[in-house]
């Protein structure tokens, strides 16, 4: 490990971290002129360009306006809950392989920052971290609507981890590998001539249940129960003022990034365009390196159209009472998964491994 | 480079199971228990049994801790807990700890099993293979223990007055 | 061991940022508490009782649920993994799931029936 | 034919069984004639079983095994030879005679079938001793009259007299019994093996044997046969046996049982031949014995005492024939003295069933011509005792004395005491057949004659005690061939004689002399003048009266440590030893109990540390090895 | 990449942890605290278990380490609903407060 490896590593780390980070304050804009589009209003335009940089001006309004700390909370956890939020969001982009791989200083680096071989586990296991900082901040800031909110919260994400899982394992088994790499690797090409190799195709049932899942983990609107304005005032985080707020909605929106990242290497073949396989795509462009950048213009652009999706969902769909997200879960996606599992399963032997 | 990784991730375990046991709010010592356990994670990658750092981390923390922390928060009490017992018994339980914790250090160093972790080691899918070939009996057996636990806990727990 | 240097990386970037952004808005913002700033906001109208929810074991049930069926779901992804490879060896890891995810939906329908999440 | 010899016995054994536990609700005519059917076949088939050994010569052998262990084989070896042949006629003969005696004596008695069963039984046991090859049988038989005897000696269980009667007797019996058993275990440790053949030949051997072991072999038997045939330190039992119902006392008491012990020691004579000590013994014994009991009887009040203590002083004359060797006289004398005492006890049961229970001879007399058949007979027995010369007695007396002279065992001092014994033998008996049938009648019942049925017995062993001499007159006579001499040749050792300090005549004249005194006595002090009794007389006669204080020595002696021992532990051992002992461990664990429970005191973390410590205790146990 | 030193700091910490995780389970009177000293102590051997797997070049230590995982995690399931019956019998979890089975 010479000074150079290291180097590369570093610069690799920070950059994609960066590109992450950079995406919450488009989000911001995008959600908001989303938001306006939706309800037919222009939405913010003051700040620079077509409002482009309302999210800076928020940025600095939040760092500069007070942070009290509630009396009845407890002052350690009320800090650290922010952060423990945050920490997991950003450490499940690891894994998000943005692209194939580029010769540069005569090494080949992967476009992605780790390539573990159980990257989807990871995912998996560090986003049911995030729980913990909704629970902290809930109960951390002493107020009893809070503390519901983050009980209700925690619920609804734990809930709906078990369906996420299933969808997972539905992919892995199909791919047979955990490493998120591999599995992009394996989408490229086309079938019967006309169709892209994307895992959608051959996990439809499990693509459907991962996208209902990401929502909930995420507590993006339709299971916008916890931090609903009417009924909580704001949920789990009432209480937080500027910046520490401004970190929950930073933990949203990069958890938002990296799961609709998971589901384009899952469901949409990663870095791949739908008919252009790589080798082709190759010859067209020539040189490796530059075909790398364009395989990760070609993910963002497919994480874009998911981060759309969302927003639009988002201003469309009405609340699901806290009882009938249960029900959804434990009555109807559960089962669902265990269900799509066994089919996966059967198809398979009955196939012969063919897949 | 994987020494000082141990070392720190050693002592944040330490560290955070002492912060554990002698925090005087349970809800801190349940975070403790939380952060020490991610340390452990870490000491398990640097076992090179990485798999079970993304297994403990998806189960023990994930799950779990966070059983934990609903009933901490559920249970919880406002008044802060006594910590500890009565002046004799901690002196006592101190040092019935500290020369079990001398012996099972003792014991550990002179095991024949104290041989340096190197060479190839078994790959995640052998193991995982494992799980359904030599140890597919207990693999079934383990969904109907978990069923009985489920019927078991769910009578322990619902509310008597209104179930 | 080594590709999980990166993931170290990652860690202490994030926290950096995290602690930054902490130690930037302790810093740059104003404090001035008020007792009603301090007081716990409830729409304005002053917060009674203690802040601790009565016990409702409806969320420990969740919990406790999520628990168990997470364990159970957790045995899926070993066998996901190599279920590819076992088909030549025969349909043994078919049977063991089917056994498996038998019992296991015995469990979910038996949380189901028995209400243990309130849903009703 | 050798199966009749074990069938001698079960035929009674069968009769004891019926009547005793099969047919229960028998009347009491069946169950006489039940008895007395068993007693009369096994007379029979006695009877037969002589023939054949008259005819052939040869011993009847029948045997089966019974205890194989290690080295000993020891077999249920019954043998008929002529030695046992007399032995079986007399207890079966006499047997019979009583069985049908005690119909009539014990008629309006309501245990009459129990009674009949033991006696058979009784008769049973008897044959077996008698018919035993070796010494264990023998001993099954030794047991088995003991304890028939206690039954019958307690028969009217009602009165705790009899039964502690029969206790007595059976307790005293054991004392010797023990002896007799360690006999039994020193010839199994010397001769190997208990059969009187196999032991014969190997004392006929005389090679390895030391003889002290042959002393004390024979000491210890006749330590049995003592307690048995009531010698000097264990008679204490016949006297209070009397308790029993006279035909028991007549056939046990004095015909059959006590001359077990006299048929032992002659069935091992050979041993007693090459043990001189022991035979010594034997002879002063039965001559103390003798002189002793004929002291007490002169003075006795009650008619079955005197026949009682005639009859211990009689044994010990058998016993001093032995001892001195001529065990052929003393067998005659058995066979004699069991016509004539059988007699005299059935005259005495008639005696006392015509006065309905009067025993004491202070209430009798005149009683001559109102039992005519009784007084006869009586009469007749008196005189073959007291050995008036046509008579048995005469004949089986003069030899057993004139063997004592002449034997190298005997010598003048056993002469003189037997002398004397038969002076005083006709001295009391006459005194009794005086107070009894002659003068007038003192007692206010009105006696009559008794039924047929008990006076032919009577008259069958007179009739015995008179005939018997002719079995075994003195050689040179040369009358009437040695019939039982000649019997038992090769059976019994051969008396020799050693000196001859008198002839046998002048020794013959010298006894009948003796005995003429004694009758002569009798019958002046008694019979002419109108005899007085008193209950508690003075001077020298004190001392017999109170039987030397034999029973109070006894009690004094023995029965008293025993009760004191015992008082000690019902008192102090029982209560405080035992008792204190399970009080203390009950405290114990109360105590131990109260101290465990501090451990539980009910707090978790108590219980915890406590665990943890135990196992940090295990973990140290266990590796202090490798530490 | 073998690493000699790993041999005994995985020793040192597993002792470590364990006993930490006795005293508080000795020393602290609530019962949740016990509860989790109890899974430090199990995770101390789960991570020694693992480890002496590896060493022996053998799978069958890691599966074991699962069904662990597993089985505690049952554990704490039902160790907490009794907490939870606890608390609801007595409104406080302090040990000290359950002294019913006295002896």
């Amino acid at each position: 490990m010479n000074t150079v490896d290291i180097a590369i590593l570093v610069a690799k780390t920070l950059l994609f971290y960066l590109i992450v980070l950079h995406v919450v304050p488009i989000m911001v804009w995008v959600e908001r002129r989303g938001a306006a589009l939706i309800q037919d209003r222009p939405g913010p335009n003051r700040v620079g360009p077509f409002g482009l940089l309302q999210p800076v001006a928020d940025f600095v309004k939040f760092i500069f306006k007070e942070d009290p700390i509630p009396t009845g909370a407890n002052r350690g956890l009320f800090l650290v809950a922010p952060a423990l939020i945050l920490i997991p969001a950003s450490l499940t982009l690891a894994v998000l392989p943005f692209g194939d791989k580029v010769k540069l200083f005569g090494r080949e680096i992967l476009l992605q920052v780790a390539d573990l071989d159980i990257a989807i586990l990871y995912v998996l296991a560090i986003g049911s971290l995030g729980i913990y900082g909704i629970l902290f901040g809930g109960w951390a800031s002493g107020n009893k609507f809070s503390l519901m909110g983050a009980l209700r919260a925690s619920s609804q994400v734990i809930s709906y981890e078990i369906p996420l899982g299933l969808a997972a394992v539905g992919a892995v088994a199909v791919y047979g590998t955990f490493s998120l790499r591999e599995i992009a690797l394996a989408q490229d090409g086309l079938w019967f001539g006309w169709l892209p190799r994307w895992g959608i195709f051959l996990q439809p049932v499990g693509f459907w249940l991962f996208f209902i899942a990401s929502f909930a983990e995420t507590n993006r609107l339709p299971f916008d129960l916890p931090e609903t304005e009417a009924e909580l005032v704001a949920g789990y985080h009432t209480e937080y003022g500027s910046m520490k707020f401004g970190m929950f909605m930073m933990a949203e929106y990069m958890n938002l990034t990296t799961i609709s990242g998971v589901m384009v290497t899952l469901f949409f073949g990663g870095w791949h365009l739908p008919f252009v396989a790589d080798a082709m795509l190759l010859k067209w462009i020539g040189s490796q390196n530059l075909l790398g950048l364009v395989q990760v213009v070609i993910f963002l652009t497919k994480v874009a159209i998911f981060l759309c999706v969302f927003v639009w969902v988002r201003w469309t769909v009405p609340r699901f009472r806290f009882d009938q997200l249960m029900r959804i879960t434990w009555g109807r996606l559960i089962p669902l998964g265990i269900v799509n599992l066994l089919v996966t399963a059967g198809v398979m032997l009955w196939l012969g491994g063919w897949k | 480079m994987s020494d000082i990784a141990a070392g720190l991730f050693g002592v944040l375990t330490l560290g955070c199971s002492l912060g554990v046991v002698f925090s005087r709010n349970v809800i801190m010592s349940a975070f403790y228990l939380i952060l020490s356990f991610f340390g452990l994670a870490a000491l398990y990658v640097l076992i090179q049994a990485p798999f079970l750092a993304v297994i403990q981390v998806l189960i023990y923390t994930g799950a779990i801790v966070v059983l934990f922390v609903f009933v901490v928060m559920l249970i919880d009490q406002d008044k802060l807990l006594e910590v500890v017992t009565g002046k004799t018994l901690v002196l006592t339980a101190g040092v019935l700890a500290w020369s079990l914790g001398l012996i099972l250090l003792r014991a550990l160093n002179h095991s024949p099993m104290a041989v340096p972790v190197s060479g190839q080691l078994p790959t995640l899918r052998t193991i995982s293979l494992s799980l359904f070939t030599e140890y597919l009996w207990p693999f079934e057996v383990l969904s109907v223990f978990m069923l009985v636990i489920i019927v078991g806990v769910f009578v322990l727990a619902r509310d008597k007055v209104n179930a | 061991m080594e590709n999980y240097i990166p993931v170290l990386l990652l860690l202490g970037f994030a926290i950096i940022v995290a602690s930054s952004i902490l130690v930037l808005s302790w810093w740059l913002g104003p404090k001035k508490p008020l007792a009603v700033k301090l007081s716990a906001y409830e729409c304005g109208v002053n917060a009674e009782g203690s802040p601790h929810a009565p016990f409702a074991s409806k969320f420990y049930l969740v919990a406790v649920m999520f628990l168990l069926v997470d364990v159970e779901a957790a045995f899926f992804f070993p066998w996901a993994l190599v279920y590819k490879e076992s088909l030549q060896l025969g349909p043994i890891l078919f049977v063991a799931l089917v056994i498996y995810v038998a019992i296991f939906a015995l469990g979910l329908f038996y949380i189901i029936k028995k209400d243990c999440l309130r849903l009703r | 034919m050798s199966e009749l010899v074990p069938i001698l016995f079960l035929i009674p054994l069968l009769g004891a069984a019926l009547n005793g536990l099969v047919l229960t609700r028998l009347s009491s005519k069946a169950a006489a004639k039940i008895g007395l059917l068993a007693s009369v076949g096994s007379f029979a088939v006695a009877l037969s079983l002589s023939m054949e050994v008259l005819k052939t010569g040869q011993a009847i052998q029948w045997e089966t095994s019974w205890i194989a262990i290690g080295r000993w084989d020891l077999r249920w070896g019954f043998v008929f030879d002529q030695f046992t042949l007399v032995m079986a006629l007399m207890v079966t003969g006499i047997g019979s005679l009583i069985h049908l005696y005690s119909i009539g004596y014990m008629a309006h008695d309501d245990g009459v079938r129990r009674f009949f069963s033991y006696l058979n039984l009784f008769l049973a046991a008897m044959l077996v001793l008698v018919t035993g090859d070796n010494l264990l049988v023998l001993f099954v038989g030794w047991e088995g009259v003991g304890l028939c005897s206690y039954l019958l000696i307690g028969f009217w269980f009602k009165e705790l007299k009899n039964t502690a009667a029969g206790m007595k007797a059976f307790i005293v019996n054991r004392v010797g019994d023990a002896a007799f058993l360690l006999g039994i275990f020193l010839c199994l440790k010397i001769f190997g093996s208990v059969s009187f053949s196999a032991m014969q030949t190997l004392v006929a051997g005389k090679n390895s044997l030391g003889v002290a072991d042959l002393e004390w072999i024979g000491l210890l038997l006749f330590i049995g046969a003592m307690g048995k045939s009531a010698q000097i330190p264990l008679f204490v039992w016949l006297p209070d046996a009397m308790a029993g119902p006279t035909p028991v006392s007549a056939l046990i008491h004095a015909a059959t049982m006590v001359t077990a012990g006299i048929y032992m020691v002659c069935r091992m004579g050979f041993l007693y031949q090459v043990a001189p000590h022991a035979a010594h013994f034997v002879a002063v014994t039965g001559a103390m014995t003798a002189l002793f009991a004929a002291t007490i009887a002169c003075v006795q009040r009650d008619i079955k005492k005197v026949l009682a203590y005639s009859t211990i002083s009689q044994l010990g004359l058998m016993f001093l024939a032995a001892g001195v060797g001529n065990y052929a006289a003393s067998l005659f004398h058995v066979v004699t003295h069991a016509f004539f005492k059988a007699c005299l006890f059935l005259g005495a049961g008639s005696v006392i069933h015509a006065l309905s229970g009067e025993q004491d001879i202070k209430g009798m007399g005149g009683l001559r011509s109102v039992m005519p058949s009784t007084f006869i007979t009586f009469f007749v027995s008196v005189l073959a005792i007291s050995g008036v010369p046509p008579l048995a007695g005469f004949f089986s007396k003069d030899e057993i004395l004139y063997s004592t002279l002449t034997s190298e065992g005997g010598g003048w001092g056993l002469w003189i005491s037997g002398l004397a014994v038969s002076g005083m033998t006709a001295f009391y008996m006459t005194r009794l057949c005086v107070l009894t049938f002659f003068g007038r009648y003192r007692g206010h019942a009105h006696p009559h004659e008794s039924p047929p049925l008990m006076t032919i017995p009577l008259w069958a062993t007179a009739l015995g005690a008179a005939v018997g001499g002719v079995l075994s007159l003195p050689r040179d006579w040369h009358l009437a061939p040695d019939l039982l001499g000649r019997l038992i040749h090769g059976r019994v050792p051969e008396f020799a004689a050693a000196g001859e300090a008198l002839s046998e005549g002048v020794a013959m004249i010298v006894t009948t002399g003796v005995g003429l005194a004694g009758i002569i006595l009798a019958v002046v002090v008694y019979g002419l003048v109108e005899p007085k009794f008193s209950d508690n007389p003075r001077g020298p006669k004190t001392v017999l009266w109170n039987k030397y204080w034999v029973d109070e020595l006894y009690d004094v002696v023995f029965v008293a440590p025993f009760r004191g021992l015992t008082r000690l532990c019902a008192v102090v051992i029982d209560p405080k030893v035992i008792d204190g002992f399970v009080i203390l461990c009950s405290r114990a664990t109360g105590v131990g109990g109260s101290m465990v429970t501090v451990l539980q005191s009910g707090r978790v973390q108590a219980y915890l540390l406590v665990m943890v410590a135990g196992a940090l205790a295990i973990i140290l146990w266990l590796g202090r090895g490798v530490a | 990449m073998t690493v000699s030193f790993l041999t005994n700091w995985v020793h040192y910490l597993v002792a470590a942890l364990f006993s930490v995780g006795l005293l508080g389970f000795l020393i602290r009177k609530n019962a949740l605290v016990i509860l989790m000293s109890i899974e430090l102590m199990l995770n101390a051997v789960n991570l020694y278990v693992a480890k002496v797997s590896l060493a022996l070049h053998s799978g069958a230590g890691l599966v074991l380490v699962v069904f662990a995982i597993t089985v505690a995690a049952a554990e704490v399931a039902v160790g907490l609903a009794i907490i939870l019956n606890l608390y609801r019998a007595k409104r406080s979890v302090d040990v000290d407060m359950f002294t019913g089975l006295k002896g």
